[in-house]
Protein backbone atom coordinates (compact mmCIF):
# COMPACT_ATOMS: atom_id res chain seq x y z
CA UNK A 1 0.00 0.00 0.00
CA UNK A 2 1.56 3.44 -0.68
CA UNK A 3 0.59 5.89 1.71
CA UNK A 4 1.96 9.23 0.37
CA UNK A 5 1.54 9.95 -3.51
CA UNK A 6 3.17 12.48 -6.21
CA UNK A 7 0.58 11.78 -8.77
CA UNK A 8 -3.58 12.16 -8.70
CA UNK A 9 -5.25 10.28 -5.67
CA UNK A 10 -7.25 7.15 -7.95
CA UNK A 11 -9.98 7.71 -5.39
CA UNK A 12 -12.33 5.30 -7.81
CA UNK A 13 -9.64 2.46 -7.77
CA UNK A 14 -9.16 2.98 -4.09
CA UNK A 15 -12.82 2.45 -3.61
CA UNK A 16 -13.18 -0.41 -6.12
CA UNK A 17 -10.83 -2.27 -3.94
CA UNK A 18 -12.25 -1.62 -0.94
CA UNK A 19 -15.04 -4.39 -0.64
CA UNK A 20 -15.03 -6.83 1.49
CA UNK A 21 -17.99 -9.26 1.49
CA UNK A 22 -18.22 -8.96 5.53
CA UNK A 23 -18.05 -5.65 5.23
CA UNK A 24 -22.05 -3.75 5.15
CA UNK A 25 -20.47 -0.27 5.80
CA UNK A 26 -18.13 1.86 4.01
CA UNK A 27 -16.95 5.23 4.39
CA UNK A 28 -14.87 6.97 2.38
CA UNK A 29 -13.07 10.70 3.34
CA UNK A 30 -12.02 12.92 0.58
CA UNK A 31 -10.27 15.87 1.28
CA UNK A 32 -10.08 18.80 -1.60
CA UNK A 33 -8.59 21.83 -2.20
CA UNK A 34 -11.47 24.67 -1.61
CA UNK A 35 -11.18 27.68 -3.80
CA UNK A 36 -10.59 30.11 -1.02
CA UNK A 37 -9.28 30.14 2.69
CA UNK A 38 -9.02 32.74 5.13
CA UNK A 39 -11.08 35.08 2.92
CA UNK A 40 -8.64 34.90 0.38
CA UNK A 41 -8.84 32.89 -3.12
CA UNK A 42 -6.59 29.86 -3.20
CA UNK A 43 -4.76 29.34 -6.92
CA UNK A 44 -3.26 25.94 -5.84
CA UNK A 45 -1.73 24.05 -3.00
CA UNK A 46 1.75 22.70 -2.53
CA UNK A 47 1.71 20.16 -0.10
CA UNK A 48 5.37 18.57 1.19
CA UNK A 49 6.06 15.57 3.58
CA UNK A 50 9.15 13.93 5.12
CA UNK A 51 7.96 10.81 3.15
CA UNK A 52 9.67 7.91 4.93
CA UNK A 53 8.38 9.15 7.94
CA UNK A 54 4.52 10.02 7.16
CA UNK A 55 4.33 6.65 5.19
CA UNK A 56 5.77 4.85 8.42
CA UNK A 57 3.00 7.20 10.40
CA UNK A 58 -0.17 6.21 8.67
CA UNK A 59 0.51 2.69 8.13
CA UNK A 60 0.55 2.95 12.05
CA UNK A 61 -2.16 4.86 12.35
CA UNK A 62 -4.18 2.35 9.83
CA UNK A 63 -2.83 -0.75 12.32
CA UNK A 64 -4.61 1.42 15.30
CA UNK A 65 -7.51 2.25 14.55
CA UNK A 66 -8.13 -2.07 13.57
CA UNK A 67 -7.68 -2.57 16.70
CA UNK A 68 -9.77 -0.17 18.05
CA UNK A 69 -12.39 -1.25 15.88
CA UNK A 70 -13.37 -4.49 13.58
CA UNK A 71 -12.25 -3.14 10.40
CA UNK A 72 -12.06 -5.55 6.91
CA UNK A 73 -10.99 -2.47 5.06
CA UNK A 74 -8.53 0.74 6.41
CA UNK A 75 -6.61 2.52 3.70
CA UNK A 76 -5.38 5.96 3.45
CA UNK A 77 -3.49 7.95 0.99
CA UNK A 78 -2.29 11.80 0.59
CA UNK A 79 -1.14 13.46 -2.15
CA UNK A 80 2.19 15.96 -2.24
CA UNK A 81 3.26 18.28 -4.34
CA UNK A 82 0.98 20.91 -6.29
CA UNK A 83 -2.86 19.79 -5.90
CA UNK A 84 -5.17 21.95 -7.95
CA UNK A 85 -8.59 23.33 -6.63
CA UNK A 86 -11.23 20.73 -6.37
CA UNK A 87 -8.61 17.51 -6.72
CA UNK A 88 -8.28 15.70 -3.74
CA UNK A 89 -5.29 15.86 -1.37
CA UNK A 90 -6.33 13.03 0.92
CA UNK A 91 -8.21 10.27 0.82
CA UNK A 92 -9.52 7.40 3.64
CA UNK A 93 -11.41 4.83 3.38
CA UNK A 94 -12.89 2.06 6.15
CA UNK A 95 -14.75 -0.52 6.24
CA UNK A 96 -16.78 -2.36 8.88
CA UNK A 97 -19.59 -5.09 9.55
CA UNK A 98 -21.88 -1.83 10.92
CA UNK A 99 -21.51 1.59 10.00
CA UNK A 100 -21.10 3.11 13.43
CA UNK A 101 -17.32 2.17 13.27
CA UNK A 102 -16.39 3.05 9.89
CA UNK A 103 -17.68 6.24 10.45
CA UNK A 104 -15.65 6.67 13.89
CA UNK A 105 -12.49 4.97 12.23
CA UNK A 106 -13.16 7.07 9.45
CA UNK A 107 -12.93 10.30 11.57
CA UNK A 108 -10.28 8.66 13.87
CA UNK A 109 -7.89 7.93 11.02
CA UNK A 110 -8.08 11.33 9.11
CA UNK A 111 -7.74 13.10 12.58
CA UNK A 112 -4.91 11.91 13.27
CA UNK A 113 -3.20 12.07 10.15
CA UNK A 114 -3.81 16.26 10.22
CA UNK A 115 -2.76 16.36 13.47
CA UNK A 116 0.59 14.41 13.73
CA UNK A 117 1.72 12.91 10.28
CA UNK A 118 4.53 14.94 9.08
CA UNK A 119 2.95 16.56 6.00
CA UNK A 120 2.46 20.65 5.30
CA UNK A 121 0.92 22.58 3.06
CA UNK A 122 1.46 25.43 1.57
CA UNK A 123 -1.24 27.51 -0.18
CA UNK A 124 -0.85 30.00 -3.22
CA UNK A 125 -3.66 32.77 -3.66
CA UNK A 126 -4.38 33.96 -7.05
CA UNK A 127 -2.95 37.36 -6.10
CA UNK A 128 0.49 35.80 -5.88
CA UNK A 129 1.27 35.57 -2.25
CA UNK A 130 1.78 32.22 -0.36
CA UNK A 131 1.46 31.24 2.77
CA UNK A 132 2.35 27.74 5.00
CA UNK A 133 0.23 26.64 7.20
CA UNK A 134 -3.36 26.23 8.39
CA UNK A 135 -0.82 23.99 10.97
CA UNK A 136 -2.12 22.01 13.79
CA UNK A 137 -1.91 24.67 16.82
CA UNK A 138 -3.06 22.22 19.21
CA UNK A 139 0.21 22.91 21.37
CA UNK A 140 -1.41 26.39 22.43
CA UNK A 141 -4.25 24.80 24.08
CA UNK A 142 -2.42 21.55 25.46
CA UNK A 143 1.00 23.12 25.83
CA UNK A 144 2.51 19.91 24.50
CA UNK A 145 3.77 19.70 20.94
CA UNK A 146 2.50 15.85 21.49
CA UNK A 147 -0.78 16.39 22.77
CA UNK A 148 -3.43 17.19 20.11
CA UNK A 149 -7.22 18.13 20.46
CA UNK A 150 -8.66 15.70 18.50
CA UNK A 151 -12.63 15.86 16.92
CA UNK A 152 -13.05 12.29 17.76
CA UNK A 153 -12.64 12.74 21.25
CA UNK A 154 -14.79 14.92 21.67
CA UNK A 155 -17.74 12.91 19.95
CA UNK A 156 -19.00 9.98 22.10
CA UNK A 157 -19.53 7.57 19.39
CA UNK B 1 25.85 15.45 11.85
CA UNK B 2 23.15 16.37 9.01
CA UNK B 3 19.43 18.98 9.52
CA UNK B 4 17.03 18.53 7.40
CA UNK B 5 14.67 21.46 7.92
CA UNK B 6 11.12 21.26 6.36
CA UNK B 7 8.11 23.56 5.25
CA UNK B 8 7.97 27.10 6.41
CA UNK B 9 11.63 26.36 7.90
CA UNK B 10 12.78 26.28 4.65
CA UNK B 11 12.45 30.08 4.31
CA UNK B 12 14.85 30.50 7.14
CA UNK B 13 17.03 27.67 6.76
CA UNK B 14 18.60 25.52 4.43
CA UNK B 15 16.69 22.56 2.87
CA UNK B 16 19.66 20.55 4.45
CA UNK B 17 23.01 21.50 5.67
CA UNK B 18 26.00 19.67 7.76
CA UNK B 19 26.35 20.99 11.33
CA UNK B 20 29.83 21.08 12.78
CA UNK B 21 29.59 22.67 15.64
CA UNK B 22 29.44 20.94 19.09
CA UNK B 23 25.91 20.36 19.83
CA UNK B 24 25.16 17.42 22.21
CA UNK B 25 21.62 17.33 22.57
CA UNK B 26 18.05 18.13 21.22
CA UNK B 27 17.67 21.11 23.08
CA UNK B 28 21.02 23.01 22.66
CA UNK B 29 20.30 22.39 18.81
CA UNK B 30 16.93 24.02 19.04
CA UNK B 31 18.87 26.75 21.09
CA UNK B 32 21.55 26.81 18.34
CA UNK B 33 18.95 27.33 15.10
CA UNK B 34 17.78 30.10 17.18
CA UNK B 35 20.87 31.76 17.39
CA UNK B 36 21.27 31.15 14.03
CA UNK B 37 18.19 32.72 12.68
CA UNK B 38 16.71 34.46 15.56
CA UNK B 39 13.09 35.04 13.42
CA UNK B 40 12.59 31.00 13.40
CA UNK B 41 12.86 31.35 16.97
CA UNK B 42 8.76 31.15 17.90
CA UNK B 43 8.18 28.31 15.09
CA UNK B 44 11.31 26.11 16.52
CA UNK B 45 9.69 26.37 19.71
CA UNK B 46 6.72 24.35 17.86
CA UNK B 47 8.74 22.17 16.51
CA UNK B 48 9.56 17.95 16.80
CA UNK B 49 12.81 16.29 15.66
CA UNK B 50 12.70 12.96 14.24
CA UNK B 51 16.14 10.81 13.71
CA UNK B 52 15.72 7.50 11.62
CA UNK B 53 12.01 8.54 11.06
CA UNK B 54 11.24 7.81 15.28
CA UNK B 55 10.87 11.24 17.30
CA UNK B 56 13.39 11.90 19.62
CA UNK B 57 13.14 13.68 22.95
CA UNK B 58 14.81 16.86 24.12
CA UNK B 59 17.21 14.89 25.81
CA UNK B 60 18.49 12.44 22.96
CA UNK B 61 22.36 12.66 22.64
CA UNK B 62 23.12 13.70 19.12
CA UNK B 63 25.97 11.20 17.55
CA UNK B 64 28.05 12.28 15.04
CA UNK B 65 26.17 10.79 11.88
CA UNK B 66 22.55 11.25 12.88
CA UNK B 67 20.59 13.14 10.38
CA UNK B 68 18.32 15.23 12.26
CA UNK B 69 15.09 16.13 10.78
CA UNK B 70 13.31 19.50 12.53
CA UNK B 71 9.21 18.42 11.97
CA UNK B 72 6.83 21.53 12.02
CA UNK B 73 3.53 20.81 13.63
CA UNK B 74 1.77 18.91 10.63
CA UNK B 75 -0.43 21.01 8.44
CA UNK B 76 -1.86 18.25 5.94
CA UNK B 77 -5.22 17.09 4.84
CA UNK C 1 -32.55 13.90 -9.24
CA UNK C 2 -33.56 10.06 -8.50
CA UNK C 3 -33.59 8.50 -5.16
CA UNK C 4 -34.73 4.98 -5.63
CA UNK C 5 -33.16 3.03 -8.32
CA UNK C 6 -34.28 -0.47 -9.78
CA UNK C 7 -30.60 -0.46 -11.58
CA UNK C 8 -27.34 -0.81 -9.61
CA UNK C 9 -26.07 1.99 -8.01
CA UNK C 10 -23.42 4.14 -10.04
CA UNK C 11 -21.44 5.28 -6.63
CA UNK C 12 -18.34 6.32 -9.21
CA UNK C 13 -20.92 8.50 -11.39
CA UNK C 14 -22.31 10.03 -8.27
CA UNK C 15 -19.04 10.62 -6.50
CA UNK C 16 -17.37 12.09 -9.62
CA UNK C 17 -20.48 14.69 -9.70
CA UNK C 18 -19.99 15.66 -6.18
CA UNK C 19 -17.55 17.85 -6.02
CA UNK C 20 -17.95 21.69 -5.51
CA UNK C 21 -15.26 24.19 -5.55
CA UNK C 22 -16.31 25.59 -2.17
CA UNK C 23 -16.19 21.67 -0.11
CA UNK C 24 -13.04 20.92 1.63
CA UNK C 25 -14.66 17.52 2.78
CA UNK C 26 -16.51 15.27 0.83
CA UNK C 27 -17.44 12.20 2.96
CA UNK C 28 -19.53 8.91 1.01
CA UNK C 29 -21.51 5.71 2.81
CA UNK C 30 -22.58 3.08 1.15
CA UNK C 31 -24.51 0.51 2.78
CA UNK C 32 -23.32 -3.31 0.96
CA UNK C 33 -25.04 -6.73 1.26
CA UNK C 34 -22.73 -8.61 3.43
CA UNK C 35 -22.53 -12.27 3.16
CA UNK C 36 -23.91 -13.37 7.05
CA UNK C 37 -26.43 -11.95 8.77
CA UNK C 38 -27.57 -13.24 12.41
CA UNK C 39 -25.06 -16.09 11.79
CA UNK C 40 -26.49 -17.51 8.51
CA UNK C 41 -24.95 -17.00 5.28
CA UNK C 42 -26.76 -14.79 2.70
CA UNK C 43 -27.49 -15.28 -1.05
CA UNK C 44 -28.74 -11.86 -2.15
CA UNK C 45 -31.22 -9.47 -0.41
CA UNK C 46 -34.52 -8.23 -2.23
CA UNK C 47 -35.50 -4.45 -1.64
CA UNK C 48 -39.03 -3.46 -1.54
CA UNK C 49 -40.12 0.61 -1.64
CA UNK C 50 -42.72 2.40 -1.49
CA UNK C 51 -41.62 3.98 -4.31
CA UNK C 52 -43.19 7.42 -4.29
CA UNK C 53 -43.57 8.02 -0.74
CA UNK C 54 -40.02 6.42 -0.23
CA UNK C 55 -38.48 9.40 -3.49
CA UNK C 56 -40.36 12.04 -1.84
CA UNK C 57 -38.92 11.65 2.17
CA UNK C 58 -35.49 10.75 1.16
CA UNK C 59 -35.86 14.14 -0.84
CA UNK C 60 -37.31 15.79 2.46
CA UNK C 61 -34.60 14.15 4.39
CA UNK C 62 -32.16 15.60 1.96
CA UNK C 63 -33.88 19.17 2.20
CA UNK C 64 -33.51 19.09 6.24
CA UNK C 65 -29.96 17.92 6.58
CA UNK C 66 -29.16 21.05 3.95
CA UNK C 67 -31.31 23.78 6.98
CA UNK C 68 -28.86 21.71 10.04
CA UNK C 69 -25.31 22.17 8.15
CA UNK C 70 -23.84 24.10 5.59
CA UNK C 71 -23.80 21.68 2.46
CA UNK C 72 -22.70 22.16 -0.88
CA UNK C 73 -23.43 18.60 -1.76
CA UNK C 74 -26.24 16.06 -0.51
CA UNK C 75 -27.30 13.04 -2.51
CA UNK C 76 -28.68 9.94 -1.76
CA UNK C 77 -30.02 6.88 -3.21
CA UNK C 78 -31.23 3.35 -2.48
CA UNK C 79 -31.96 0.28 -4.50
CA UNK C 80 -35.00 -1.79 -4.88
CA UNK C 81 -35.12 -5.27 -6.43
CA UNK C 82 -32.50 -7.99 -6.27
CA UNK C 83 -29.07 -7.26 -4.59
CA UNK C 84 -26.10 -9.07 -4.91
CA UNK C 85 -23.82 -9.55 -1.85
CA UNK C 86 -20.68 -6.54 -2.07
CA UNK C 87 -23.11 -4.50 -4.12
CA UNK C 88 -24.18 -1.24 -2.52
CA UNK C 89 -28.29 -0.97 -1.36
CA UNK C 90 -27.88 2.84 -0.14
CA UNK C 91 -25.23 5.40 -1.14
CA UNK C 92 -25.19 9.06 0.87
CA UNK C 93 -22.77 11.63 -0.61
CA UNK C 94 -22.31 14.91 1.39
CA UNK C 95 -20.04 18.19 1.10
CA UNK C 96 -19.42 20.62 3.25
CA UNK C 97 -16.74 23.03 3.69
CA UNK C 98 -15.06 21.30 6.33
CA UNK C 99 -15.32 17.78 7.75
CA UNK C 100 -17.08 17.71 10.96
CA UNK C 101 -19.92 18.45 9.04
CA UNK C 102 -20.00 16.24 6.36
CA UNK C 103 -19.59 13.34 8.16
CA UNK C 104 -22.52 14.50 10.67
CA UNK C 105 -25.13 15.33 7.95
CA UNK C 106 -23.95 11.54 6.53
CA UNK C 107 -24.87 10.40 9.79
CA UNK C 108 -28.28 12.48 9.88
CA UNK C 109 -29.21 11.14 6.08
CA UNK C 110 -28.56 7.43 6.17
CA UNK C 111 -30.08 7.22 9.75
CA UNK C 112 -33.28 8.53 8.89
CA UNK C 113 -33.54 6.90 6.03
CA UNK C 114 -32.87 3.60 7.36
CA UNK C 115 -35.60 4.46 10.39
CA UNK C 116 -38.51 5.86 8.70
CA UNK C 117 -38.00 5.54 5.01
CA UNK C 118 -40.98 2.82 3.68
CA UNK C 119 -38.02 1.12 1.86
CA UNK C 120 -38.07 -2.99 3.14
CA UNK C 121 -35.56 -6.05 2.95
CA UNK C 122 -36.06 -9.67 2.49
CA UNK C 123 -33.34 -11.74 3.15
CA UNK C 124 -32.78 -14.58 1.03
CA UNK C 125 -30.27 -17.29 2.73
CA UNK C 126 -28.60 -19.78 1.31
CA UNK C 127 -29.94 -22.94 2.86
CA UNK C 128 -33.08 -21.37 0.76
CA UNK C 129 -35.13 -19.90 3.55
CA UNK C 130 -35.93 -16.13 3.60
CA UNK C 131 -36.85 -13.50 6.09
CA UNK C 132 -37.95 -10.03 6.24
CA UNK C 133 -36.90 -7.55 8.37
CA UNK C 134 -33.60 -6.36 10.35
CA UNK C 135 -36.86 -3.86 11.15
CA UNK C 136 -36.91 -0.54 12.94
CA UNK C 137 -37.62 -1.73 16.39
CA UNK C 138 -37.79 1.62 18.00
CA UNK C 139 -41.02 1.26 18.92
CA UNK C 140 -39.98 -1.10 21.64
CA UNK C 141 -38.12 1.68 23.01
CA UNK C 142 -39.71 4.57 22.42
CA UNK C 143 -43.90 2.90 22.77
CA UNK C 144 -44.62 5.04 19.49
CA UNK C 145 -44.26 3.88 15.69
CA UNK C 146 -43.35 7.59 14.90
CA UNK C 147 -40.49 8.07 17.42
CA UNK C 148 -36.84 7.06 16.75
CA UNK C 149 -33.60 6.22 18.62
CA UNK C 150 -30.92 7.64 15.94
CA UNK C 151 -27.26 7.03 16.51
CA UNK C 152 -26.86 10.17 14.89
CA UNK C 153 -28.71 11.85 18.33
CA UNK C 154 -26.24 10.02 20.66
CA UNK C 155 -23.04 11.64 19.56
CA UNK C 156 -22.39 15.10 20.48
CA UNK C 157 -20.54 16.77 17.36
CA UNK D 1 -61.46 2.01 -0.81
CA UNK D 2 -57.94 0.09 -1.86
CA UNK D 3 -55.59 -0.98 0.59
CA UNK D 4 -52.15 -1.93 -0.54
CA UNK D 5 -49.68 -3.55 1.74
CA UNK D 6 -46.01 -4.18 1.64
CA UNK D 7 -43.17 -6.74 2.54
CA UNK D 8 -43.55 -8.77 5.11
CA UNK D 9 -47.68 -8.04 4.83
CA UNK D 10 -47.76 -9.69 1.42
CA UNK D 11 -46.95 -12.95 3.19
CA UNK D 12 -50.84 -12.36 4.88
CA UNK D 13 -52.38 -9.98 2.29
CA UNK D 14 -52.91 -9.52 -1.30
CA UNK D 15 -50.73 -7.14 -2.24
CA UNK D 16 -53.41 -4.45 -3.10
CA UNK D 17 -57.09 -5.22 -2.61
CA UNK D 18 -60.89 -3.55 -3.00
CA UNK D 19 -62.51 -2.98 0.32
CA UNK D 20 -65.84 -2.80 0.37
CA UNK D 21 -66.80 -3.15 4.06
CA UNK D 22 -67.52 0.02 6.17
CA UNK D 23 -64.92 1.22 8.07
CA UNK D 24 -64.43 4.61 9.24
CA UNK D 25 -61.02 5.58 10.17
CA UNK D 26 -57.58 4.03 10.05
CA UNK D 27 -58.17 2.78 14.17
CA UNK D 28 -61.14 0.71 12.38
CA UNK D 29 -59.12 -0.27 9.34
CA UNK D 30 -56.56 -1.78 11.66
CA UNK D 31 -58.79 -3.89 13.32
CA UNK D 32 -60.79 -5.08 10.28
CA UNK D 33 -57.45 -6.21 9.14
CA UNK D 34 -56.36 -7.87 12.05
CA UNK D 35 -59.91 -9.81 12.12
CA UNK D 36 -58.83 -11.07 8.58
CA UNK D 37 -56.04 -12.18 9.16
CA UNK D 38 -55.28 -12.76 13.03
CA UNK D 39 -51.76 -13.87 12.26
CA UNK D 40 -50.66 -10.66 11.38
CA UNK D 41 -51.64 -8.80 14.17
CA UNK D 42 -48.75 -8.08 15.70
CA UNK D 43 -47.11 -6.87 12.56
CA UNK D 44 -50.42 -4.86 12.15
CA UNK D 45 -49.38 -3.07 15.87
CA UNK D 46 -46.64 -1.55 14.54
CA UNK D 47 -47.76 -0.36 10.72
CA UNK D 48 -48.26 3.23 9.79
CA UNK D 49 -51.11 3.68 7.04
CA UNK D 50 -50.17 6.43 4.70
CA UNK D 51 -52.89 8.43 1.97
CA UNK D 52 -51.44 10.18 -0.86
CA UNK D 53 -47.55 9.15 -0.25
CA UNK D 54 -48.29 10.90 3.11
CA UNK D 55 -48.76 9.23 6.72
CA UNK D 56 -52.01 9.63 8.48
CA UNK D 57 -53.05 9.55 11.89
CA UNK D 58 -55.49 7.34 13.62
CA UNK D 59 -58.13 9.44 13.14
CA UNK D 60 -57.74 10.08 9.52
CA UNK D 61 -61.52 9.45 8.44
CA UNK D 62 -61.54 7.59 5.80
CA UNK D 63 -62.99 8.07 2.24
CA UNK D 64 -64.63 6.16 -0.36
CA UNK D 65 -62.04 6.64 -3.25
CA UNK D 66 -59.24 6.64 -0.74
CA UNK D 67 -55.75 4.04 -1.45
CA UNK D 68 -54.24 3.63 1.70
CA UNK D 69 -51.17 1.97 1.98
CA UNK D 70 -49.88 -0.27 5.04
CA UNK D 71 -46.32 0.30 5.84
CA UNK D 72 -44.57 -1.81 8.15
CA UNK D 73 -41.18 -0.19 10.29
CA UNK D 74 -38.50 0.41 7.73
CA UNK D 75 -36.15 -2.06 7.10
CA UNK D 76 -34.18 -0.51 4.48
CA UNK D 77 -29.98 0.39 3.87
Amino acid sequence: MKYISETPLDIVGLFADAHHPQAGAIVLFSGEVRDNNLGMSVDYLEYEAHESMASKMVAAILNEARTKWPLDIAVAQHRTGKVAVGESAVVVITASPHRSEAYAANRYIIDRIKHEVPIWKCEYFTDGTKKWGGNCNCHDVTGDVNKHVYEFDQLKS
Amino acid sequence: MKVQVFAALKDYFDKEFELKEDVDNVTELRQYLTELNTSAGNMLKTCRFAIDDEFVDQNYQLKENDTISVIPPSSGG
